[in-house]
């Protein structure tokens, strides 16, 4: 069955919820994942948002923002943003998903501006909750287009933090993130349109996981701009299942996100 | 004592130059336009914006030169991606140089929560390690007094006036808004003065038979503006949707300075109120985006 | 999925010896009563209580022994004045002696309202130069590390479970509750695990109809009850009025330990369940507490 | 007129509201002050209450506490305690009431204990919100009985801070206050069943203001545990109007809290 990359990325973010977990759900792909998890595998978990929002049920119609009218009819309780990223600072969201212009080979994700801070070459639109998010959730799961100007050996800017950077107090990773003194989490997956990363959490690094078919080891080196390390059973990535992919277009039948 | 003013007025009374404005604080639906647009006619000058996505409306302020400062999430626009005009200004300095102090969804609505209990700061765990702690000065790092590990203070932040668009007020200001919040209540609850766009100005006795519904003590609102419509592109729960196309017609338009410029002309400095504006949009447009069903909330009985 | 106990059950699995329980959170009204009486039949010991005055309920769960400690801004009986049980357990160590940590009304909402932000604590000016200030010592003395000013931390508390009385839930726990809101859902928030007591079990469909009148994120709550007058002589808005009278009779028949014990014997210990409680009230006590004027909210729509 | 001296009091009490204040009402008489002065000469005053209220208009009915239906009935606001609270924290609140089991000489309140912290002889309720509003409110009215074991040189504990005491920083009064980091306030008048005292800023001192029909300067430096120092302008209470005892009077018809 045919499939268009952000289709597969879609089902590779449904596959990091699992049955009953809490996810604070991002915009666009995250929106479509968590409504295939619901709707497959994971019929218990509930999503957060923002705006304010928590819904055990996904939206009746496609969702352009999180603020859009079919998200706020059937949601369990609105409420303030404060009162959701609340709940994740006192560490009760398992899952967070977030994207990025940018990311490094430890996670760590820019959307703030390309060049020097000063005098930016380009200015991204910032953090909305992008760095709350990396901040609070206890997994991190990481949406991006796979082109190599993105994925950087260091990004200019850290808007949200992965596993920040070995230095003189110790390696990078969950000892990193503990020196900072954030709480918990940590980048726990990265999806893009050529391949799957998950990290190691004691260097923080990446490890080339899975790459999508019609990819190869190859074509994901070419297009990342660190060199890889591949995860011990690194393989190709498991397609869409017939089922998913009719999930995925129920939910967004002219691939207004997907195509 | 009705505080009813027509939107000119209103933004000409309590939107001086320089001030700190509050707006666009319940993220992607209620975002004030109307009440954008006529600080825009207005030609207001060195405004600090604050909010947490603002989506287009603090592009537009942008681009039409108004503002100084931004102390926000995230500034572009939701479902398209950059705002041109504020990589314009943060880029070239176009129209002019604008600062911006970034911050979190959570540290911005944190830093209008600490002002709302009279606290100088809330201390988060949110942010450590990232260069947005690092690179915006009104915070501070500090150890935690209590078991001294590490700590971003986010300080207090005090709007000189905050908009909300809500669903409905009363001539007093009293005001019932529904939906996702954002940071609405917290950043009315800050604020030194409070304008109140609504969609439909109702009795005192609509808005008290639930005052669980009312968003802040009406003794802040110095305005009420009946501003049907004044949402619009954003969604207003109720009353009407999103308009995702418009907010695509916006980046399309918006690539260069010269089509920012005309958009800007064709449906701001064009159109003297709201009321033309409306008529531009067109009936057709207006009625896809009008509620096709309604769901009315549960009856609830406050008595006694 | 159901979370439908009985009272019995709900207290029997979460509210075990040694709990840190939340309950009064909405200080005057839908206070648990029926929650605590249960409490006491179990004869559950060495519990935190949590609240900001509690009004008479702490009284009693003090005077049946259940109690180590209090952190709370006031224990008596609001419309009477001393409670009785908690003088003799403070003055003469009857039944058992217990430890207060003296908050304010404002500085245990603070509390849990930094346990639902996940902040280590909140900085405050209230308190400063009181007694209060000095002698609970999970407050801190610190100059703000932003002018050096004076300044009272009030750090993060968690309950390890906040027990609601509200209007209405579904049976999964999501929940409604309106009227003066007290610290309630930062009590909520706060809590590792929520027990919802309702007055009325309603459908899924009641609750999302309004999701802006939910006090909380159903996900916390480990149990439902359903228990009608759960909260007499508390007043439940738009069900039952503040039984002032049985106020008034639990301050005169308290003053001594025995009296009181005669009381519990009487209203708590001699009745099985709540509905023992409801039948000894009588119709004619419970018909002129009950709604004389609905008083409706006015309509809300949520559709689009 | 005849008058009871609780009347007198609610009197004296609605006379600190000035017009179109916002007032931080506590229970009892304080209520019945709020809507003597509402109805009387501060048409405009907004009332807040610490259960989450505001409201501008009086309750209907006689309340026996503040979260009595008939209050939450016609409020402008019903919302949560820190929201309230925090308004006052903000400054935003004129005048706050509260009373008291024991006041000293510079308007320290106690409401917490008699005899020593550890092992108390009379363990009284607490603060409630009356530390906060004492702390808070911009200007502070007390509302007392008059007796000598009240009225105190010093208090074994303060709960609700007045202006202090002198010490080897300086003196008690608005200095203290500034001393210890209060942000404002400080008890503008006690008003007891015998009196009316004011306060010196800058001693932090209880001056009599005025005293009772029917009592004297004598009676009521009898029933105070300090030496009285007399404002300049000390005089007898100008008592109640008839048009006040009518409205007091429709406000607690059966004297619940007059009497």
């Amino acid at each position: 069955m045919e499939y268009t990359p952000r289709e597969l990325m879609v089902v590779c973010a449904a596959r990091q919820i699992r049955d009953g977990e809490r996810v604070f759900v991002g915009m666009r792909l995250p929106l479509l994942a968590f409504a295939l998890a619901k709707r497959t595998h994971a019929p218990n978990c509930v999503g957060i948002f923002e705006t304010g929002l928590i819904r055990d049920t996904p939206a009746r119609e496609l969702l352009y923002t999180m603020g859009d009218a079919p998200n706020i009819c059937g949601a369990l309780w609105a409420t303030s943003t404060i009162n959701v990223i609340g709940l994740m600072a006192a560490g009760e969201i398992e899952l967070g998903f977030i994207g990025g212009a940018e990311i490094d080979r430890y996670g760590n994700l820019n959307t703030s501006l390309i060049g020097d801070w000063q005098q930016p070459r380009v200015r991204l639109p910032g953090s909305g909750g992008g760095a709350d998010i990396a901040s609070l959730a206890q997994r991190l799961a990481i949406i991006m287009p796979h082109e190599r100007h993105r994925l950087r050996e260091r990004v200019d800017f850290v808007t949200s933090p992965g596993y920040g950077y070995p230095n003189e107090q110790g390696p990078a990773g969950v000892a990193w993130r503990q020196r900072v003194g954030l709480p918990r989490g940590g980048p726990a997956v990265l999806i893009t349109t050529l391949a799957v990363f998950t990290f190691d959490p004691a260097t923080g690094e990446a490890l080339l996981q899975s790459y999508h078919p019609g990819s190869s080891i190859e074509q994901v080196q070419e297009e990342t701009g660190w060199p890889l390390r591949l995860a011990p059973d690194c393989a190709e990535t498991v397609p869409p299942t017939p089922e998913e992919l009719r999930v995925i277009r129920e939910c967004d039948p002219h691939g207004v996100w997907t195509s | 004592m009705s505080k009813l003013l027509s939107m000119t007025e209103a933004i000409r009374r309590y939107v001086p130059d320089g001030a700190a404005v509050a707006l666009g604080l319940a993220l992607e639906p209620c975002i004030p336009f109307a009440a954008g647009h006529e600080i825009i006619r207005q030609g207001r000058r060195d405004l600090t914006l604050i909010g947490p996505i603002s989506d287009i409306l603090f592009d537009q302020l942008i681009g039409a030169g108004c503002v100084a400062k931004i102390q926000a999430a995230w500034v572009g626009n939701v479902s398209e991606g950059l705002g041109h005009c504020y990589r314009r200004a943060t880029e070239q300095a176009q129209p002019r140089p604008i600062v911006t102090e970034d911050h979190s969804n959570f540290t911005i609505g944190l830093a209008l929560r600490a002002a709302s209990l009279g606290a100088p700061y809330i201390p988060t765990r949110s942010l450590l390690g990232s260069d947005l702690a690092r690179k915006n000065s009104t915070f501070l790092h500090a150890s935690s007094p209590f078991d001294g590990s590490p700590l971003l203070l986010v300080p207090a932040l005090q709007p000189d006036v905050t908009i909300l668009h809500v669903q409905r007020s009363d001539e007093d200001g009293n005001a019932h808004l529904w939906g996702s919040l954002g940071i609405c209540q917290e950043a009315m609850l800050a604020a030194r003065q409070v304008i109140i766009v609504a969609e439909e100005i109702v009795s005192r006795e609509v808005i008290t038979s639930d005052p669980n519904r009312v968003i802040g003590p009406s003794y802040k609102v110095c305005a009420v503006v009946h501003e049907p419509w004044g949402a619009h592109p954003s969604a207003v729960q109720g009353y009407y949707d999103r308009d995702h196309q418009f907010y695509h017609e916006y980046h399309t338009r918006t690539r260069t300075a010269e089509g920012f410029q005309q958009w800007l002309d064709e449906w701001v400095l064009g159109l003297k109120t709201r009321q033309e504006y409306i008529a531009k949009l067109g009936s057709a447009r207006l009625g896809a985006l009008s509620v096709k069903e309604h769901r009315y909330a549960a009856p609830v009985d406050y008595g006694y």
